[in-house]
């Protein structure tokens, strides 16, 4: 299979639901299972929360885009915000960094990312906005109806 | 975070199609009732929030019961 | 509430579906019954499916574009495509009337988006593309509960 979408919603929390929602709408065309679906949704989400809160600090003005590209059994996702960008991306990958330890926020963002995703690439720049690439494998129908009989 | 996955992966190997299918019919099911509760017609978030489900969620999950063609049952295979 | 979207998918026939989805979940945060989601998709669809096979014929290289907004308690989408175009609109929006009988269409698509939105507006030309709008107001859930106690 072969799709592509591109998305823009407003940096207000309310949209993290929508953006999930939109995401596991399209990673279901690839007929995953539940748990993968989950995964998906979860990575995704964990992304557009952060361009909302860190990227544009929720000012409800700019837009966060999303592209969704699906070819064979992979689907990848790109969350990007034209925010404040990260300073240090090494440091803001470890599992508990967080720039906001007032709001609660967990620091696991990007463990969620990487645990649930394939693959998470990051690209960031002081001021030059934020760019997180993540893909998922998800096995073939067909394949998991042969593993199923195994 | 074998853990995190673990907590998510009780739902096993279900395929999605099916289950979302069954999100559906309990969403239309739980509409009926409120409907009786409720002397009106009770809204998605209404019945999301009885479901424990997000609204949009929900939106979604209606798709895989409406449309002859579902992004729930992929062309893909 | 104020809220916008823009999304810009495939004009491949699969892609109908999740437009609808997507379009059903945006209009979600505006809290409509059911029947009114129902509505809302349905005119989405039909737009969203003349933009695919009319305005692309299907072509699976061009987007459809789907802009999304809320303004207080009206939700409004605009579908956008750069195809064909519609020479006389005025004809294409009659019941009945269709340019691919052959394709078992019924005719009825924008006869479905005047009956299920408030208002529907056509703006298209010979080879200048097609772009429909359409809005709808719903109920807000405030007027919904106190017309329970009536
Ligand atoms: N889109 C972004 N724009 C700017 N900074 C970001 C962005 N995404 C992540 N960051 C930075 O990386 C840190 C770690 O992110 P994350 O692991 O998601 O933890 P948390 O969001 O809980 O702080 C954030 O605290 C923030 O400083
Ligand atoms: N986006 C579009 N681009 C080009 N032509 C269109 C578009 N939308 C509608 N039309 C024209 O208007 C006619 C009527 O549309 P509709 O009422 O949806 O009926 P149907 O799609 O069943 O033909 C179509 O047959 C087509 O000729
Ligand atoms: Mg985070
Ligand atoms: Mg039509």
């Amino acid at each position: 299979m072969k799709n592509e979408m591109r998305l823009e919603i407003l940096s207000i929390s309310e949209n993290e639901a929508f953006a999930r929602a939109v995401a596991g709408a399209f990673a279901a065309q690839l007929n995953p299972t539940l748990e993968e679906l989950a995964d998906i949704k979860m990575a995704v989400s964990e992304a557009v929360t952060n361009a909302i809160i860190h990227g544009y600090e929720c000012d409800g003005k700019r837009m966060v885009e999303i592209h969704g590209v699906i070819r064979g059994s992979v689907v990848a996702f790109e969350v990007i915000d034209q925010g404040c960008g990260i300073d240090d991306v090494d440091q803001a990958r470890e599992p508990f960094y967080t720039s906001k330890p007032d709001l609660e926020r967990s620091g696991m963002g990007f463990t969620v990312m990487e645990t649930f995703m394939d693959k998470v690439e990051v690209t960031s720049g002081k001021d030059k906005g934020t760019k997180v690439f993540m893909l998922k494998a998800i096995k073939a129908a067909k394949e998991r109806e042969t593993s199923d009989h195994e | 975070a074998g853990e995190i996955k673990r907590f998510l992966r009780d739902d096993g190997m279900v395929k999605v199609s099916r289950s979302v299918k069954e999100q559906a019919f309990k969403i239309l099911a739980v509409q009926e009732q409120m409907k009786k509760e409720l002397g009106r017609d009770p809204t998605i978030q209404e019945v999301a929030t009885r479901l424990e489900m997000e609204p949009e969620e929900a939106a979604v999950a209606l798709e895989s019961i409406r449309s002859p063609v579902s992004i729930f049952e992929p062309v893909n295979d």
